[in-house]
């Protein structure tokens, strides 16, 4: 390590003019990076740390964003606050590069990778040729992983691994002194997540280059960084080398971050600390129910259940779900967990009634209800009882209604109440889920995430199903605000005895909300089993690779 | 991509068959009878009846129609007022009796002059109408982009008519700063070909470029949002380089599919324009086919406007699937 | 978004206020043009000029300059004729309004109907759409516009009547709608196909909602904003189509007032009188530009993505 | 019968009628003013009417005689909107292209035109015709040298074909006096049924080639206009070997000075000069320019402008069917300059009437008050005022030989509401309602329906107004028995300027609706008409039709309203344009273009 960081910040302060005035996105925040040392900036949605990214390498709009304080590169210190265009243009990609997080999105889709990358290269050495450059980038492909052989195909051929691969290829092809990894993994399975944060910390301690790692996950943080900075609404809290934040978090807010998020040591079931309740008591009967009541019976079920998806044009059909057989028992949660691909939500869809089996058998409360997706009347019967909670907090809410309309139309179609008593019962629903009867009148988008997932409970509550699916119900959210949500979620279950079948991609949410897992693979069970057998004794060797993770 | 060809073209081809027949349907219960005039004010009924029946006009609508699509593919031989055999080789879009001629031969004598107009204006457009949304979305918000969006803005709302009109009779007539318009052919004399039409290409452009105007700016604007926008950036590409190398790419797919259809309407004829310029194109062609109640000429104009922008409008989605990867592989 | 912040980001606009108010202004002067027209103490249809003497030269040209602009007629006096030109363009204000009103009302309702049931329905019934819509756009509308006009009139008027001037207005109204719904149920078809894959339809599916239910509770709310974005647009775009089918000789018959019979004839006469084609001309560009502006703004206030 | 001999001078008749007729209508219009005083000087012109003489052999000779400052060479450029809908010779029927096929085209007898004064002479023919046999047969010799553009020489046969031609199917287009005529029918119908064109029924028996420049026509009954017939373009040979059918009617084969190169259907239409073409036997063409470039397709209005203004090839163009638009009357008043590239005249024997069907609105009080409400003055103010032409009180043109003026229910021009009402009060049957038809060619038009139904409006009846397409106008005028209008303003003239085709070919009963447009019927009329018909002497058949005339017009089939003006343009470097007195367009055969 050299005595000058290779970058340093300092009370970097960023201003965004809105329509409303001016908004500070990040206030007063100082660091400093040396090179080849990693630095995690941890934080939730709205915590600034995106925008320090972006604000070191001058792309923000400078007609509606100021930016104060000082960002100095390397030991000559060049100062990027305020640099004129031209400067910025020479910095980028050849002394400070930048992975995004979604490679689908940063990759051009017009563009061949090779292409892409090769101009990476060009850009800083006008005097290469284009065959060299594009030589060159196919020697970067193989260094991440990619065959060379690849170079000449567009992004959406390649899987979202690949992608985030080429992407960090293209960062690092000029060797940059500084290397800024904003959510580099997000949009990734965990298996892959854990291949490419293993790929950037091998390339960035080969090089030498400084890392400034932006993210929300602390698992993340906690498998890469050597020093952490936790970022809240644009303000550093704590900043500390990551082993001893993790452990002695001083700042309560860091302590809630690490512990909201369950891990696989947390004992399941336990209410999870928050920003508002960092040390929440104890619940008062802890629900450790191991062994499903077996003698409650079975509420819903597939058998053999095969979904296939129609090809576009005449290509064959795509299997979604090859021969899966499940059920849910009475008062039982069911974790079915997996990649994306794998099938999950396709099962969720034909338990609720909306996509049809292509064959199996479905059924709920022992009646045959594989036809509710055709028919409406079964399906209007079946949403009696069988409810569901949406991934997308936003999307599934309707923009246009107020919460009122929302929480009201499962009353308006199951009940033959009138608009007085479907009010009276809306509110207390709200109360319900910790909102209040005064939001009654409002629209979603005036809402926070976790707020609209309360909403969106709240109305799948209304009608009292006795089964509830919830899909991935929080893994939209930010951690302290899934903490809440998971928590609320366990005292309804306890208060309404409720069977539920909860879907996440997420093993440690799983292991601490379900009684039994289902592990899916590419449409087929994997394995199935009590919580505690499938997590401490994994049968098969992918739910073992998918425990290994886990960060 | 050849299945993707071929069922473009059975797309266009049904396309067309259907306007045909309802062109067909349509001008058949046309006001006055079109043996009449092509027989003339003077014709007795016997004349008369022997004109329709050298005409066809007394077989039933569909044979006549089926007669008329046998007639485009393979071509057939038309009989004329006097009962003259006429040949009419394929594509044979009819036999005109007021023109005496094929109604192919009367639209290929005068797309010459159509496609000079189109060809001029789509330069106009594209360098008004692109170019200043270009101008506007690289300068959003400033003095330029407003004051390109109030000039684009008053070409979509002034009218060809009163513009062709004001401007000929100030700038040709009153003036002289302007030639006046009409046709010569380009290949004789270029030059005065460039000076005759370049008052019809401005205005007619003018009209039309407010449309585009708008759509590239909103394109450039929402495609800059895009992260490989930012990406470029990242890379160290100049601003102006990322937006003509990555937003313009793809910003491009709407505007391509817009142009497509204007070339095709384009060629099809410029009515009001030919009208108010006194250019004989094939819009003058179609106005006066249907004031003269010349049912050949209509129905052969109609399909031609609309083979034009059937073929125009394939033409710009295989533009767009070269653009675009990803459409070309789906 | 809701409508206070929709109103609140229009109040924003200057340009939107302005072209309100001027939107405005010439919708209350088409509602009044009778009164204005008593208040004023002339009449569209009485041909001024010729039976009074000392307005127009034997050859039926104002005598006054500026188009016979006088203490008497405002806008001076249509050379030919000389009836008034105020309260032609008042009461052809009246004809314009009404054909392209109307018809976007025809239109919206054609155009929702369509654009949002195909949008929510099967695959073969969004390809029979697309196949009508491709035809429909591939076919030369104008010269559709031209010739139907007349065969119509010969069909439904007998030929020693005068064509009711509501048939004349029908006529238009249903060739505008013919073509009008068109890229209105395209836009909505694209709207609802992309709002039917966001979740809270699923989620009112999940909540046993019937299709009626889905379709009129769910997805039509949220179409309003680009069918008013749409309309907004369409009306000036029906105003000179309209005009421009008075130009080329097909609109509204005579007596009716027309603005694009006043151009079409002006255009004749800017020679020796370009008082008279100035003032309809400037009218409809006024008319429409003020109609453009405000489509812009209803547009900008309800699109959140749009930078000013 | 006395022997009609056409060779001796002239009739006196027509000579005296050949004299400057002045129209009084003219004076008093409009203030009088400066300005005024100036527009006068051409608004006076429009008032001279002329009737052609009868020229002799040796007028008939070429070459015509020369037009001081005249120069040979250049190109004219010729701008009309509107394409010639028919360029076959037997097919050509309107007085715009009778005077342009003169480029091309040759007959046998022609109008010369000297100072302004038109003389009918021979063209093919050596003279203007002799008859003998109390008009029955009539006899033409063609001139020496006289030669297709491809050299071969015109025969007698060739003249003899095109007549035959026009009994042929399609050519009812044309005029139709050669088919009765020569077969004795009545009208063409029945002429076909004897003989059906070349094609069908070979060689017509009525005409005669002794050799091949003698043509001899036999009639059956005596006929005394035959030299004036013999100057319509259906007199034109036609070469059997070059008869293209409906092709000829786009590019025929020319015999006079001018050749067709290209012919571009209302798109242009290029002439050059035909190297076989002599000017010694020529006494009518001057065929100055080298070529002559017609265009089609642009607006009057836009013409106008570029003549106007000497822009483009304005100053080398004129036009022969577009007329000056009324828009550009004052600017051209204005500026004498301008005023100098008018050209105007009386655009031949053409009235412009207002038609009443007798057939729908028949009693004769309701069309007298008709008579009366007619707006005449507000009318012509909408269609240009004085350059539209004068005030009409008779049916036939001043132009026509012999004719004297009457006003049999003199009327103030701006309608006499009250008398109209009178009238109206005498009706059997009260009328509240009339329609009027027009065909909507012009905004014009619409207004002059407007002018008229304001006027019916003030005296109690509602006059509907019916624009329709022009195509649809004649198909539902002219071409059916039973037209629901019952009012239309049509302009028309005879077909040569003696009474002979007025009222023995419009105004008799058993005519139908295309001949007899007011659909007039009077006994006393048709018995007349047959008394007259069988007069072979021209003279007099001439004086006795122009008496009957009154008669007619006391039962007033029809309102006259004007004998039309015509006003055209053409470039500053065009010399000799002058409005052809008989035809009524500038007269392109002595047009030149002058040094520049």
């Amino acid at each position: 390590m050299s005595a000058r960081p290779a970058l340093r910040v300092r009370d970097l302060t960023v201003t965004f003019g809105t329509a409303r005035g001016p908004v500070p996105a990040v206030r007063g925040v100082s660091f400093d990076v040396a090179p080849g040392e990693v630095l995690g900036l941890v934080g939730e949605s709205g915590s600034g740390k995106s925008t320090i990214g972006l604000a070191s390498l001058g792309l923000h709009d400078p007609a509606r964003t100021r930016v104060e304080g000082s960002i100095q590169l390397g030991d000559a210190g060049t100062e990027l606050v305020d640099a004129p265009e031209s400067a910025l243009k020479r910095i980028r990609g050849s002394r400070v590069a930048m992975v995004f997080q979604d490679a689908l999105d940063a990759l051009s889709p017009y563009h061949t990778i090779g292409a892409q990358i090769a101009e990476a290269y060009r850009i800083h050495h006008p005097k290469t040729g284009r065959k060299e450059a594009l030589e060159r980038a196919a020697a970067m492909l193989e260094r991440v992983g990619i065959a060379a052989a690849r170079a000449s195909d567009h992004p959406h051929h390649l899987s979202g691994g690949m992608r985030q691969r080429a992407v960090i290829a293209m960062a690092l092809i000029n060797h940059p002194d500084v290397l800024i990894a904003d959510e580099p993994t997000t949009a990734l399975d965990a298996r892959v997540q854990h291949q490419v944060l293993d790929l950037i910390r091998e390339l960035q301690s080969e090089t030498g280059t400084a890392m400034l790692l932006i993210t929300h996950d602390v698992g993340v943080v906690a498998a890469t960084c050597h020093r952490t900075l936790v970022l809240r609404d644009g303000e550093a809290l704590e900043e500390g080398p990551t082993k001893r934040l993790l452990t002695s978090p001083t700042h309560p807010y860091t302590r809630a971050l690490i512990g909201a998020a369950p891990t696989l040591n947390t004992p399941p079931g336990t209410r999870l600390p928050t920003v508002d309740d960092p040390k929440p008591k104890p619940r008062t009967k802890a629900r450790l129910r191991t062994a499903p009541d077996r003698d409650r019976g079975v509420l819903a079920e597939v058998r053999d259940l095969r979904v296939d998806y129609p090809g576009r044009r005449r290509a064959r059909p795509h299997p979604a779900v090859k021969g899966v057989s499940l059920h849910v028992a009475r008062g039982e949660t069911l974790g079915l967990v997996g990649e994306s691909g794998s099938g999950k939500s396709t099962i969720a869809r034909v338990l609720a009634g909306l996509r049809r089996p292509t064959s199996g058998e479905v059924r709920f409360d022992g009646r045959d209800i594989s036809g509710a997706a055709t028919s409406t009347r079964l399906r209007r019967e079946l949403s009696r009882y069988v409810q569901l909670v949406f991934q997308d907090p936003y999307a599934s809410l309707n923009p246009r209604h107020t919460v009122e309309q929302i929480v009201t139309t499962p009353l308006r179609i199951h009940t033959d109440l009138d608009a007085a008593r479907r009010r009276k019962r809306a509110a207390e629903l709200l109360e319900q889920v910790g909102l209040s009867a005064s939001h009654l009148s409002r629209h979603p988008h005036e809402f926070s995430g976790g707020q609209r997932q309360r909403i969106g409970i709240a109305r799948a509550l209304a009608v009292q199903p006795r089964l509830i699916i919830a899909d991935e119900p929080v893994s939209a959210l930010d951690v302290s605000v899934q903490a809440q949500v998971l928590n609320l979620l366990m005292d309804l279950r306890e208060e309404l005895d409720l069977s539920l079948l909860f879907i996440s991609h997420d093993l440690a949410v799983v292991r601490h909300f379900c009684d039994r897992i289902a592990v899916l693979k590419a449409g087929e069970l994997v394995e199935v089993g009590l919580r505690d057998t499938v997590f401490d004794a994994p049968s098969t060797p992918y739910t073992k690779e998918l425990l290994a993770a886990v960060l | 991509m050849t299945r993707y060809l071929i069922k473009r073209v059975a797309q266009a081809v049904a396309v067309l068959l259907a306007i045909s027949a309802t062109a067909f349907g349509l001008f058949y219960a046309a006001p006055s009878d079109p043996a009449l005039i092509a027989c003339g004010p003077k014709c007795t009924s016997a004349q008369l009846a022997a004109v329709r029946t050298s005409m066809g006009l007394d077989q039933p609508i569909v044979s006549q129609f089926t007669d008329y699509v046998g007639g485009i593919v393979t071509g057939r031989t038309i009989a004329d007022v006097d009962g003259t055999p006429i040949p009419c080789p394929a594509p044979c879009l009819g036999y005109s009796y007021s023109l005496h001629q094929p109604v192919l031969a009367a639209i290929e004598d005068r797309l010459p002059v159509t496609v000079s107009i189109a060809v001029g204006a789509l330069a106009v457009i594209l360098v008004l109408g692109v170019g200043s949304g270009l101008a506007a979305a690289l300068r959003r918000g400033r003095a330029t982009d407003r004051l390109l969006s109030g000039f684009n803005l008053l070409g979509a709302s002034v009218q060809i008519y009163f513009l062709g009109y004001v401007l000929q009779l100030l700038l040709v007539y009153s003036t002289g700063l302007f030639a006046p318009p009409r046709y010569v052919p380009f290949t004789t004399q270029p030059a005065q070909w460039a000076l005759g039409l370049l008052l019809p290409w401005l205005v007619l452009g003018f009209v039309n470029a407010a449309v585009y105007a708008r759509l590239t700016r909103s394109q450039m604007l929402e495609t800059m949002h895009h992260g490989y926008v930012r990406t470029a950036r990242a890379k160290g590409l100049g601003t102006l380089r990322t937006h003509l190398k990555y937003t313009a790419r793809g910003a491009a797919g709407p505007l391509v599919q817009l142009l497509g259809l204007e070339v095709g309407a384009l060629l099809g004829g410029a009515f009001i324009t030919e009208t108010v310029f006194g250019l004989g194109g094939v819009g003058k062609l179609a106005v006066d086919a249907v004031n003269g109640n010349d049912l050949p000429t209509v129905v052969g104009t109609v399909l031609l406007a609309a083979f034009f922008v059937v073929v125009f409008v394939a033409v710009a989605d295989l533009v767009v699937a070269w653009l675009d990867p990803r459409v070309r592989f789906a | 978004m809701a409508a206070v912040s929709v109103a609140h980001a229009f109040r924003r606009d200057r340009f939107g206020i302005v072209s309100l108010g001027v939107v405005g202004f010439f919708l209350l002067l088409s509602a009044a043009a009778p009164l204005v027209a008593a208040l004023y103490g002339k009449n569209p249809t009485e041909h001024y000029g010729q039976n009074e003497t000392g307005l127009l030269s034997p050859e039926g040209l104002p005598l006054l300059p500026n188009g016979g602009v006088s203490a008497q007629h405002w806008f001076g006096i249509e050379p030919g004729l000389g009836r008034d030109v105020l309260t032609q363009l008042l009461y052809g204000m009246r004809t314009s309004l009404l054909i392209a009103l109307a018809s976007a009302a025809v239109v919206a309702v054609i155009g929702v109907v369509v654009g949002v049931t195909v949008g929510y329905l099967s695959a073969l019934v969004d390809r029979a759409f697309t196949f009508v819509c491709n035809v429909l756009l591939a076919f030369p509308a104008l010269l559709f516009l031209i010739t139907l006009g007349p065969v119509i009139q010969t069909r439904f008027v007998g030929p020693g009547e005068d064509e009711p001037a509501w048939m004349q207005f029908a006529v238009l109204i249903l060739v505008f709608s013919a073509f009008g719904w068109v890229p209105l149920a395209m836009v909505l078809r694209t709207v609802v196909r992309s709002l039917r894959e966001r979740e809270f339809v699923e989620a009112a599916r999940a909540l046993g909602a019937s299709r009626r239910h889905i379709v009129f509770r769910e997805l039509l709310p949220n179409v309003w904003a680009p069918v008013l974005v749409h309309l907004t647009l369409a009306v000036p775009a029906m105003v000179t189509t309209e005009a421009a089918l008075s130009f080329l000789g097909v609109g509204i018959n005579e007596p009716i007032p027309d603005w694009g019979r006043m151009i079409s004839r002006g255009s004749d006469v800017f020679y020796d009188d370009p008082t008279y084609m100035v003032f309809p001309g400037a009218s409809l560009l006024v008319f429409v530009l003020a109609f453009n502006l405000l489509g812009d703004a209803v547009r900008d206030a309800l699109d959140p993505h749009t930078v000013r | 019968m006395p022997v009609f001999t056409p060779r001796a001078t002239a009739v006196p008749a027509l000579a005296t009628a050949a004299a400057l007729l002045l129209c009084s209508c003219s004076a008093g219009a409009g203030a009088n003013t400066g300005a005024d005083k100036a527009r006068n000087s051409t608004a006076a012109k429009s008032g001279q009417r002329l009737t052609a003489t009868l020229g002799t052999a040796k007028d008939s000779q070429g070459p015509a005689p020369e037009i001081p400052g005249a120069r040979k060479g250049g190109t004219v450029n010729v701008a009309n909107e509107a394409d010639f809908p028919h360029l076959d010779p037997q097919k050509i029927y309107a007085g715009e292209r009778y005077s342009t096929s003169l480029l091309w085209g040759r007959q046998l007898t022609q109008y010369q035109i000297i100072h302004g004064r038109p003389r009918l002479v021979g063209d093919l023919s050596t003279d203007t015709g002799t008859s003998s046999d109390g008009g029955r047969t009539w006899t033409y010799h063609l001139k020496n040298g006289i030669a297709w553009e491809d050299g071969k020489p015109v025969t007698a046969q060739q003249v003899k074909y095109g007549i035959e031609r026009t009994f042929a199917p399609g050519f009812e287009v044309g005029p139709t006096y050669w088919q009765p005529w020569l077969t004795g029918t009545k009208d063409l119908t029945e002429a076909v049924k004897k003989y059906g064109g070349p094609k069908k029924d070979g060689d017509l028996e009525a005409i005669e080639t002794p050799d091949d420049r003698t043509i001899v026509f036999h009639f059956p009954q005596p006929q005394s206009d035959v030299p004036y017939m013999a100057s319509q373009s259906s007199s034109s040979p036609v070469r059997k070997d070059k008869d293209t059918g409906t092709g000829y009617d786009v590019k025929p084969f020319a015999t006079g000075p001018y050749k067709i190169v290209e012919h571009k259907l209302n798109k242009s239409l290029t002439l050059e000069r035909n190297p076989y073409w002599k000017p010694e036997t020529d006494s009518i063409r001057h065929a100055y320019p080298d070529r002559f470039e017609f265009t089609f397709g642009k607006a009057a209005l836009n013409t106008a402008q570029e003549v106007f203004n000497g822009q483009g090839t304005g100053a080398t163009t004129l036009t022969t069917k577009d007329k000056l638009p009324p828009e550009l009357i004052s600017t051209v008043e204005r500026d004498p300059a301008k005023r100098k590239l008018v050209v105007s005249g009386s655009q031949g024997a053409y009235t412009q009437d207002l038609y009443i069907r007798n057939d729908r609105v028949t009693d004769p009080e309701v069309r007298k008050a008709i008579h009366y409400l007619f707006p005449r003055e507000q009318a012509r103010q909408v269609l240009g005022g004085r350059y539209a032409g004068d005030f009409a009180t008779t049916l036939s043109s001043p132009a026509v030989v012999g004719w004297k003026k009457y006003d049999l229910y003199p009327v103030a021009p701006t309608g006499d509401i009250a008398k109209a009402k009178e009238h109206l009060a005498k009706a059997k049957t009260k009328v509240t309602k009339l329609t009027y038809a027009y065909p909507t060619e012009s905004p014009q038009d619409d207004q002059v329906a407007q002018v008229l139904a304001d006027a019916f409006a003030k005296a109690g009846i509602k006059l509907v107004v019916k624009g329709l397409q022009p195509g649809a106008f004649n198909d539902q005028i002219f071409g059916g028995e039973d037209s629901p209008y019952d009012l239309f303003l049509s302009t028309n003239s005879v077909d040569w300027p003696t009474p002979s085709t007025l009222l023995p070919l419009g105004y008799e009963s058993h005519l139908d609706a295309v001949s007899n447009n007011t659909r007039y019927s009077n006994p006393q009329v048709d018995k007349e008409l047959s008394r007259i018909a069988k007069i072979g002497d021209a003279q007099k058949k001439a004086e006795e039709l122009i008496g009957l005339e009154e008669t007619v017009m006391k039962d007033v089939p029809l309102v006259p309203f004007l004998y039309k003006s015509i006003s055209q343009f053409r470039g500053e470097k065009i010399g000799g344009a002058a409005t052809h007195p008989i035809y009524g367009v500038p007269a392109l055969a002595n047009v030149y273009v002058k040094n520049s």
